[in-house]
Protein backbone atom coordinates (compact mmCIF):
# COMPACT_ATOMS: atom_id res chain seq x y z
CA UNK A 1 0.00 0.00 0.00
CA UNK A 2 2.78 2.23 1.01
CA UNK A 3 4.86 1.19 -2.25
CA UNK A 4 0.98 2.59 -4.46
CA UNK A 5 1.19 5.47 -2.66
CA UNK A 6 4.96 6.10 -3.68
CA UNK A 7 4.72 4.88 -7.15
CA UNK A 8 1.31 7.01 -7.62
CA UNK A 9 3.26 9.92 -6.47
CA UNK A 10 6.27 8.79 -8.82
CA UNK A 11 4.12 8.91 -11.59
CA UNK A 12 2.09 12.78 -10.74
CA UNK A 13 5.99 13.55 -10.99
CA UNK A 14 6.70 12.27 -13.80
CA UNK A 15 3.67 13.63 -15.56
CA UNK A 16 4.40 17.58 -14.48
CA UNK A 17 8.08 17.00 -15.77
CA UNK A 18 6.77 15.84 -19.29
CA UNK A 19 4.45 19.00 -19.38
CA UNK A 20 7.62 21.11 -18.13
CA UNK A 21 9.10 19.60 -21.02
CA UNK A 22 6.62 20.08 -23.36
CA UNK A 23 5.43 23.38 -22.61
CA UNK A 24 9.59 24.92 -22.99
CA UNK A 25 9.38 23.36 -26.56
CA UNK A 26 6.45 24.95 -27.27
CA UNK A 27 7.19 28.46 -25.78
CA UNK A 28 10.51 28.79 -26.84
CA UNK A 29 9.52 28.75 -30.75
CA UNK A 30 6.67 30.90 -29.61
CA UNK A 31 8.66 33.40 -27.85
CA UNK A 32 12.58 33.17 -28.40
CA UNK A 33 14.29 34.34 -31.76
CA UNK A 34 17.44 35.31 -31.64
CA UNK A 35 19.88 33.53 -29.05
CA UNK A 36 21.12 36.72 -26.49
CA UNK A 37 23.68 36.61 -23.81
CA UNK A 38 20.29 36.23 -21.67
CA UNK A 39 16.63 35.85 -21.60
CA UNK A 40 15.42 39.46 -21.65
CA UNK A 41 12.08 40.67 -19.52
CA UNK A 42 9.98 40.54 -22.70
CA UNK A 43 11.26 36.82 -23.73
CA UNK A 44 10.74 35.91 -20.02
CA UNK A 45 7.10 37.65 -19.62
CA UNK A 46 6.23 35.86 -23.32
CA UNK A 47 7.57 32.17 -21.22
CA UNK A 48 4.76 32.88 -18.20
CA UNK A 49 2.33 34.19 -20.28
CA UNK A 50 2.81 31.71 -22.92
CA UNK A 51 2.31 28.82 -20.57
CA UNK A 52 -0.38 30.84 -18.71
CA UNK A 53 -2.63 31.20 -21.81
CA UNK A 54 -1.64 27.70 -23.16
CA UNK A 55 -3.40 26.37 -19.92
CA UNK A 56 -6.38 28.83 -19.88
CA UNK A 57 -6.77 28.10 -23.49
CA UNK A 58 -7.14 23.97 -22.46
CA UNK A 59 -9.74 25.12 -19.69
CA UNK A 60 -12.11 27.51 -22.09
CA UNK A 61 -11.96 24.60 -24.59
CA UNK A 62 -12.97 21.33 -21.89
CA UNK A 63 -15.20 24.23 -20.35
CA UNK A 64 -17.09 24.66 -24.15
CA UNK A 65 -17.56 21.16 -24.80
CA UNK A 66 -19.15 20.20 -21.64
CA UNK A 67 -21.25 22.90 -22.05
CA UNK A 68 -22.33 21.74 -26.01
CA UNK A 69 -22.91 18.29 -24.36
CA UNK A 70 -25.32 19.68 -21.46
CA UNK A 71 -27.55 21.36 -24.56
CA UNK A 72 -27.71 17.75 -26.32
CA UNK B 1 -16.02 -0.41 -19.33
CA UNK B 2 -12.77 -0.87 -22.63
CA UNK B 3 -15.16 0.90 -24.29
CA UNK B 4 -15.19 3.78 -22.04
CA UNK B 5 -11.85 3.69 -21.88
CA UNK B 6 -11.16 4.02 -25.35
CA UNK B 7 -14.26 7.03 -26.12
CA UNK B 8 -12.16 8.59 -23.43
CA UNK B 9 -9.12 8.49 -25.01
CA UNK B 10 -9.94 9.51 -28.55
CA UNK B 11 -11.80 12.57 -26.65
CA UNK B 12 -8.76 13.40 -25.03
CA UNK B 13 -6.84 12.66 -28.18
CA UNK B 14 -9.07 15.39 -29.91
CA UNK B 15 -9.07 18.16 -27.03
CA UNK B 16 -5.07 17.68 -27.05
CA UNK B 17 -5.12 18.88 -31.03
CA UNK B 18 -7.60 21.31 -30.82
CA UNK B 19 -5.23 22.74 -27.74
CA UNK B 20 -2.35 22.13 -30.02
CA UNK B 21 -3.87 23.86 -33.54
CA UNK B 22 -6.00 26.67 -31.88
CA UNK B 23 -3.56 27.94 -29.80
CA UNK B 24 -0.92 28.21 -32.74
CA UNK B 25 -3.69 29.75 -34.48
CA UNK B 26 -5.17 32.26 -32.00
CA UNK B 27 -2.29 33.14 -29.59
CA UNK B 28 0.32 34.82 -31.20
CA UNK B 29 1.67 36.52 -28.74
CA UNK B 30 0.54 35.53 -25.47
CA UNK B 31 -0.36 38.22 -23.45
CA UNK B 32 -2.13 38.87 -19.41
CA UNK B 33 -4.67 37.09 -20.40
CA UNK B 34 -7.13 35.59 -22.92
CA UNK B 35 -8.92 38.15 -24.10
CA UNK B 36 -12.11 38.11 -26.00
CA UNK B 37 -10.81 38.21 -29.31
CA UNK B 38 -8.75 35.24 -28.40
CA UNK B 39 -11.50 33.30 -26.85
CA UNK B 40 -13.37 34.25 -29.97
CA UNK B 41 -11.28 32.50 -32.31
CA UNK B 42 -10.50 29.58 -29.77
CA UNK B 43 -14.04 29.08 -29.98
CA UNK B 44 -14.25 29.15 -33.86
CA UNK B 45 -11.21 27.07 -33.90
CA UNK B 46 -12.62 24.65 -31.91
CA UNK B 47 -16.20 23.92 -33.88
CA UNK B 48 -14.01 24.17 -37.29
CA UNK B 49 -11.49 21.48 -35.93
CA UNK B 50 -14.36 19.32 -35.16
CA UNK B 51 -16.13 20.05 -38.39
CA UNK B 52 -12.98 19.06 -40.07
CA UNK B 53 -12.79 15.61 -37.95
CA UNK B 54 -16.19 14.71 -38.83
CA UNK B 55 -15.43 15.50 -42.49
CA UNK B 56 -12.21 13.41 -42.37
CA UNK B 57 -13.74 10.61 -40.57
CA UNK B 58 -16.39 10.54 -43.21
CA UNK B 59 -13.77 10.27 -45.98
CA UNK B 60 -11.44 7.81 -44.18
CA UNK B 61 -14.52 5.23 -42.97
CA UNK B 62 -16.23 5.32 -46.50
CA UNK B 63 -12.54 4.55 -48.60
CA UNK B 64 -12.34 1.85 -46.09
CA UNK B 65 -15.41 -0.06 -46.51
CA UNK B 66 -14.94 0.72 -50.95
CA UNK B 67 -11.83 -1.19 -50.28
CA UNK B 68 -12.93 -3.80 -48.44
CA UNK B 69 -15.97 -4.72 -51.16
CA UNK B 70 -13.26 -4.66 -53.24
CA UNK B 71 -11.28 -6.73 -51.91
CA UNK B 72 -14.48 -9.09 -51.71
CA UNK B 73 -16.09 -9.04 -55.06
CA UNK C 1 -12.38 -16.53 -26.80
CA UNK C 2 -15.34 -13.80 -26.64
CA UNK C 3 -13.16 -11.76 -24.82
CA UNK C 4 -10.14 -11.99 -27.47
CA UNK C 5 -12.64 -11.01 -30.40
CA UNK C 6 -13.70 -8.66 -28.27
CA UNK C 7 -10.27 -6.70 -27.23
CA UNK C 8 -9.57 -7.34 -30.90
CA UNK C 9 -12.10 -5.69 -32.36
CA UNK C 10 -11.73 -2.39 -29.95
CA UNK C 11 -8.05 -2.43 -30.80
CA UNK C 12 -9.29 -1.93 -34.82
CA UNK C 13 -10.97 0.23 -33.24
CA UNK C 14 -8.38 2.24 -31.77
CA UNK C 15 -6.37 2.27 -34.55
CA UNK C 16 -9.15 3.23 -36.59
CA UNK C 17 -9.41 6.85 -34.36
CA UNK C 18 -5.64 6.83 -34.22
CA UNK C 19 -5.59 7.24 -37.98
CA UNK C 20 -8.21 10.21 -37.78
CA UNK C 21 -6.65 11.86 -35.60
CA UNK C 22 -3.32 11.37 -37.66
CA UNK C 23 -5.30 12.71 -40.81
CA UNK C 24 -7.12 15.61 -39.36
CA UNK C 25 -4.14 16.88 -38.03
CA UNK C 26 -2.25 16.64 -40.94
CA UNK C 27 -5.16 17.55 -43.64
CA UNK C 28 -6.28 20.68 -41.07
CA UNK C 29 -2.39 22.29 -41.93
CA UNK C 30 -2.81 21.67 -45.59
CA UNK C 31 -6.11 22.78 -46.51
CA UNK C 32 -7.22 24.96 -43.31
CA UNK C 33 -5.80 28.73 -43.51
CA UNK C 34 -8.86 31.44 -41.97
CA UNK C 35 -10.75 30.57 -39.43
CA UNK C 36 -14.47 31.08 -40.94
CA UNK C 37 -17.80 31.04 -39.43
CA UNK C 38 -18.00 27.26 -41.11
CA UNK C 39 -15.76 25.28 -43.28
CA UNK C 40 -16.57 26.47 -47.19
CA UNK C 41 -17.26 23.48 -49.95
CA UNK C 42 -13.27 24.04 -51.12
CA UNK C 43 -12.07 23.57 -47.74
CA UNK C 44 -14.03 20.58 -48.00
CA UNK C 45 -13.22 19.06 -50.52
CA UNK C 46 -9.62 19.27 -50.10
CA UNK C 47 -9.89 17.53 -46.72
CA UNK C 48 -11.63 14.81 -48.54
CA UNK C 49 -9.24 15.17 -51.58
CA UNK C 50 -6.49 14.77 -48.82
CA UNK C 51 -7.46 11.84 -47.20
CA UNK C 52 -7.81 9.95 -49.93
CA UNK C 53 -4.84 11.29 -51.72
CA UNK C 54 -2.68 10.39 -48.71
CA UNK C 55 -3.89 6.96 -48.41
CA UNK C 56 -3.22 6.72 -52.70
CA UNK C 57 0.22 7.64 -51.86
CA UNK C 58 0.66 5.06 -49.22
CA UNK C 59 -0.52 1.98 -51.53
CA UNK C 60 1.50 3.61 -54.23
CA UNK C 61 4.22 3.34 -52.38
CA UNK C 62 4.10 -0.06 -50.63
CA UNK C 63 3.00 -1.17 -54.84
CA UNK C 64 6.40 0.35 -55.75
CA UNK C 65 8.45 -0.91 -52.86
CA UNK C 66 6.84 -4.72 -53.71
CA UNK C 67 7.74 -4.30 -57.79
CA UNK C 68 11.42 -3.17 -56.74
CA UNK C 69 11.68 -6.42 -54.39
CA UNK C 70 10.69 -8.62 -56.85
CA UNK C 71 13.16 -7.18 -59.78
CA UNK C 72 16.10 -8.29 -57.30
CA UNK D 1 11.12 -14.58 -35.41
CA UNK D 2 12.35 -11.52 -33.08
CA UNK D 3 14.42 -10.81 -35.86
CA UNK D 4 11.63 -10.42 -38.12
CA UNK D 5 9.42 -8.63 -36.39
CA UNK D 6 12.24 -6.50 -36.18
CA UNK D 7 12.60 -5.94 -39.89
CA UNK D 8 9.17 -5.74 -40.51
CA UNK D 9 8.85 -2.69 -38.01
CA UNK D 10 11.83 -1.02 -39.92
CA UNK D 11 10.71 -0.94 -43.36
CA UNK D 12 6.99 0.00 -41.57
CA UNK D 13 8.46 2.66 -40.09
CA UNK D 14 10.08 3.63 -43.36
CA UNK D 15 7.61 3.96 -45.14
CA UNK D 16 5.39 5.60 -43.01
CA UNK D 17 8.02 8.43 -43.38
CA UNK D 18 8.37 8.54 -47.35
CA UNK D 19 4.99 9.30 -47.00
CA UNK D 20 4.76 11.84 -44.46
CA UNK D 21 7.51 13.66 -46.71
CA UNK D 22 6.72 12.87 -50.02
CA UNK D 23 3.33 13.63 -49.43
CA UNK D 24 4.01 16.87 -47.99
CA UNK D 25 6.47 17.58 -51.46
CA UNK D 26 4.61 16.01 -54.17
CA UNK D 27 0.94 16.61 -53.20
CA UNK D 28 0.50 19.97 -52.35
CA UNK D 29 -3.02 20.91 -53.67
CA UNK D 30 -4.87 17.49 -53.13
CA UNK D 31 -7.22 17.05 -56.26
CA UNK D 32 -9.74 14.27 -57.37
CA UNK D 33 -7.00 11.83 -58.29
CA UNK D 34 -3.63 10.97 -57.71
CA UNK D 35 -1.88 12.64 -61.22
CA UNK D 36 0.72 11.21 -63.45
CA UNK D 37 2.97 14.16 -62.21
CA UNK D 38 2.04 13.57 -58.72
CA UNK D 39 2.81 9.75 -58.95
CA UNK D 40 6.31 10.79 -61.01
CA UNK D 41 7.01 13.35 -57.90
CA UNK D 42 6.25 10.24 -55.68
CA UNK D 43 8.17 7.59 -57.15
CA UNK D 44 11.63 10.00 -57.54
CA UNK D 45 10.87 11.31 -53.88
CA UNK D 46 10.84 8.14 -52.59
CA UNK D 47 14.06 6.46 -54.19
CA UNK D 48 15.77 9.58 -53.14
CA UNK D 49 14.26 9.19 -49.66
CA UNK D 50 15.82 5.49 -49.67
CA UNK D 51 19.45 7.00 -51.03
CA UNK D 52 19.15 9.44 -48.23
CA UNK D 53 18.60 6.84 -45.48
CA UNK D 54 21.51 4.87 -46.69
CA UNK D 55 23.80 7.77 -47.20
CA UNK D 56 22.77 8.84 -42.98
CA UNK D 57 23.01 4.71 -41.85
CA UNK D 58 26.75 4.95 -43.57
CA UNK D 59 27.23 7.70 -42.07
CA UNK D 60 25.96 7.07 -38.46
CA UNK D 61 27.68 3.24 -38.24
CA UNK D 62 30.83 4.73 -39.60
CA UNK D 63 30.82 6.79 -36.94
CA UNK D 64 29.95 4.75 -34.34
CA UNK D 65 32.94 2.58 -35.23
CA UNK D 66 35.15 5.17 -35.26
CA UNK D 67 33.82 6.36 -31.15
CA UNK D 68 34.35 2.45 -30.12
CA UNK D 69 37.98 2.54 -31.80
CA UNK D 70 38.73 5.32 -30.21
CA UNK D 71 37.62 3.88 -26.80
CA UNK D 72 39.57 0.81 -26.89
CA UNK D 73 42.53 2.99 -27.64
CA UNK E 1 16.06 3.91 -7.15
CA UNK E 2 12.41 4.91 -9.01
CA UNK E 3 13.13 8.22 -8.33
CA UNK E 4 16.78 7.90 -9.32
CA UNK E 5 15.93 6.35 -12.74
CA UNK E 6 12.67 9.48 -13.01
CA UNK E 7 15.58 11.95 -12.84
CA UNK E 8 17.77 10.80 -15.48
CA UNK E 9 14.87 10.11 -17.55
CA UNK E 10 13.99 13.42 -17.46
CA UNK E 11 17.85 14.92 -18.07
CA UNK E 12 17.39 12.83 -20.64
CA UNK E 13 14.57 14.44 -22.66
CA UNK E 14 16.02 17.87 -21.87
CA UNK E 15 19.06 16.76 -23.56
CA UNK E 16 17.38 15.56 -26.23
CA UNK E 17 15.20 19.09 -26.95
CA UNK E 18 18.08 21.56 -26.06
CA UNK E 19 20.60 18.96 -29.02
CA UNK E 20 17.06 19.31 -31.51
CA UNK E 21 16.56 23.16 -30.70
CA UNK E 22 20.34 24.22 -30.76
CA UNK E 23 21.10 22.04 -33.73
CA UNK E 24 18.66 24.01 -35.70
CA UNK E 25 19.71 26.94 -34.69
CA UNK E 26 23.24 26.94 -34.90
CA UNK E 27 23.51 24.79 -37.20
CA UNK E 28 22.29 25.64 -40.59
CA UNK E 29 24.74 24.39 -43.09
CA UNK E 30 26.63 21.45 -41.54
CA UNK E 31 30.42 21.59 -42.72
CA UNK E 32 33.17 19.78 -42.06
CA UNK E 33 33.55 19.95 -38.25
CA UNK E 34 31.74 21.82 -35.54
CA UNK E 35 33.52 25.22 -35.80
CA UNK E 36 34.11 27.67 -33.14
CA UNK E 37 31.06 29.72 -33.77
CA UNK E 38 28.74 27.04 -33.93
CA UNK E 39 30.18 26.02 -30.65
CA UNK E 40 29.71 29.21 -29.18
CA UNK E 41 26.08 29.30 -30.58
CA UNK E 42 25.15 25.84 -29.26
CA UNK E 43 26.67 26.80 -25.41
CA UNK E 44 24.47 29.89 -25.62
CA UNK E 45 21.83 28.36 -26.85
CA UNK E 46 22.02 25.73 -24.10
CA UNK E 47 22.70 28.00 -21.49
CA UNK E 48 19.13 30.09 -22.80
CA UNK E 49 17.07 26.74 -23.20
CA UNK E 50 17.74 25.93 -19.43
CA UNK E 51 16.67 29.17 -18.26
CA UNK E 52 13.51 28.77 -20.65
CA UNK E 53 12.95 25.63 -18.81
CA UNK E 54 13.38 27.30 -15.32
CA UNK E 55 10.88 30.12 -16.10
CA UNK E 56 8.18 27.13 -17.39
CA UNK E 57 8.51 24.96 -14.36
CA UNK E 58 8.15 28.13 -12.02
CA UNK E 59 5.29 29.39 -14.32
CA UNK E 60 3.35 26.03 -14.37
CA UNK E 61 3.87 24.74 -10.92
CA UNK E 62 2.67 28.55 -9.42
CA UNK E 63 -0.13 27.57 -12.07
CA UNK E 64 -0.96 24.66 -10.63
CA UNK E 65 -0.56 25.54 -6.72
CA UNK E 66 -3.34 28.86 -7.29
CA UNK E 67 -5.65 25.85 -8.74
CA UNK E 68 -5.32 23.76 -6.41
CA UNK E 69 -5.63 26.44 -3.85
CA UNK E 70 -8.91 27.67 -5.45
CA UNK E 71 -10.25 24.13 -5.78
CA UNK E 72 -9.98 23.68 -1.62
CA UNK E 73 -11.35 27.54 -0.98
CA UNK F 1 21.34 -16.59 -21.07
CA UNK F 2 22.12 -17.08 -24.28
CA UNK F 3 18.01 -15.69 -25.06
CA UNK F 4 18.87 -12.38 -22.54
CA UNK F 5 22.02 -11.68 -24.43
CA UNK F 6 20.02 -12.05 -27.74
CA UNK F 7 17.43 -9.78 -27.02
CA UNK F 8 19.74 -7.08 -25.80
CA UNK F 9 21.95 -7.50 -28.76
CA UNK F 10 18.11 -6.95 -30.68
CA UNK F 11 17.86 -4.04 -28.52
CA UNK F 12 20.72 -2.05 -29.43
CA UNK F 13 19.86 -3.03 -33.15
CA UNK F 14 16.70 -1.33 -32.81
CA UNK F 15 17.77 1.56 -30.95
CA UNK F 16 20.47 2.01 -34.12
CA UNK F 17 17.61 1.63 -36.50
CA UNK F 18 15.39 4.44 -35.00
CA UNK F 19 18.28 6.67 -34.60
CA UNK F 20 18.66 6.14 -38.47
CA UNK F 21 14.92 7.17 -38.99
CA UNK F 22 14.97 10.14 -36.84
CA UNK F 23 18.78 11.17 -38.43
CA UNK F 24 17.29 10.55 -41.89
CA UNK F 25 14.14 13.10 -41.26
CA UNK F 26 16.11 15.83 -39.87
CA UNK F 27 19.05 15.73 -41.97
CA UNK F 28 16.42 15.44 -45.15
CA UNK F 29 14.78 18.73 -44.01
CA UNK F 30 18.23 20.14 -43.78
CA UNK F 31 19.83 18.97 -47.39
CA UNK F 32 17.35 18.17 -50.13
CA UNK F 33 15.45 20.93 -51.04
CA UNK F 34 14.31 20.31 -54.60
CA UNK F 35 13.66 16.24 -55.96
CA UNK F 36 15.64 15.49 -58.94
CA UNK F 37 17.08 12.53 -60.14
CA UNK F 38 19.66 11.55 -57.91
CA UNK F 39 20.82 12.99 -54.91
CA UNK F 40 23.93 15.46 -56.08
CA UNK F 41 27.84 15.45 -54.40
CA UNK F 42 26.42 18.63 -52.94
CA UNK F 43 23.41 16.88 -50.79
CA UNK F 44 25.40 13.72 -50.19
CA UNK F 45 27.91 16.00 -47.96
CA UNK F 46 25.57 17.79 -46.48
CA UNK F 47 23.48 14.35 -45.19
CA UNK F 48 26.93 12.99 -43.60
CA UNK F 49 28.30 16.47 -42.67
CA UNK F 50 24.85 16.42 -40.54
CA UNK F 51 24.56 13.41 -38.99
CA UNK F 52 28.28 14.00 -37.98
CA UNK F 53 27.76 17.87 -36.49
CA UNK F 54 24.19 16.36 -34.86
CA UNK F 55 26.74 13.82 -33.05
CA UNK F 56 28.80 16.62 -32.20
CA UNK F 57 26.30 19.14 -30.52
CA UNK F 58 25.54 15.84 -29.20
CA UNK F 59 28.63 15.04 -27.61
CA UNK F 60 29.46 18.99 -26.91
CA UNK F 61 26.32 19.43 -24.77
CA UNK F 62 26.98 16.36 -22.71
CA UNK F 63 30.72 17.14 -21.84
CA UNK F 64 29.30 21.11 -20.79
CA UNK F 65 26.66 19.86 -18.64
CA UNK F 66 29.02 17.62 -17.19
CA UNK F 67 31.89 20.10 -16.62
CA UNK F 68 28.81 22.51 -14.85
CA UNK F 69 28.11 20.11 -12.80
CA UNK F 70 31.76 19.62 -11.66
CA UNK F 71 31.85 23.52 -10.96
CA UNK F 72 28.50 23.28 -8.34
Amino acid sequence: KELGKFLESENARMRLQQSIHTFTDLCWDKCINKISNKIDRGEETCLTNCVERFLDTSLFIVKRLEETRKKL
Amino acid sequence: QVRNELALANAQELINKINEKCFSKCITKPGNKLDSSEQTCVAKCMDRYMEAWNIVSRAYISRVQRESQGESL
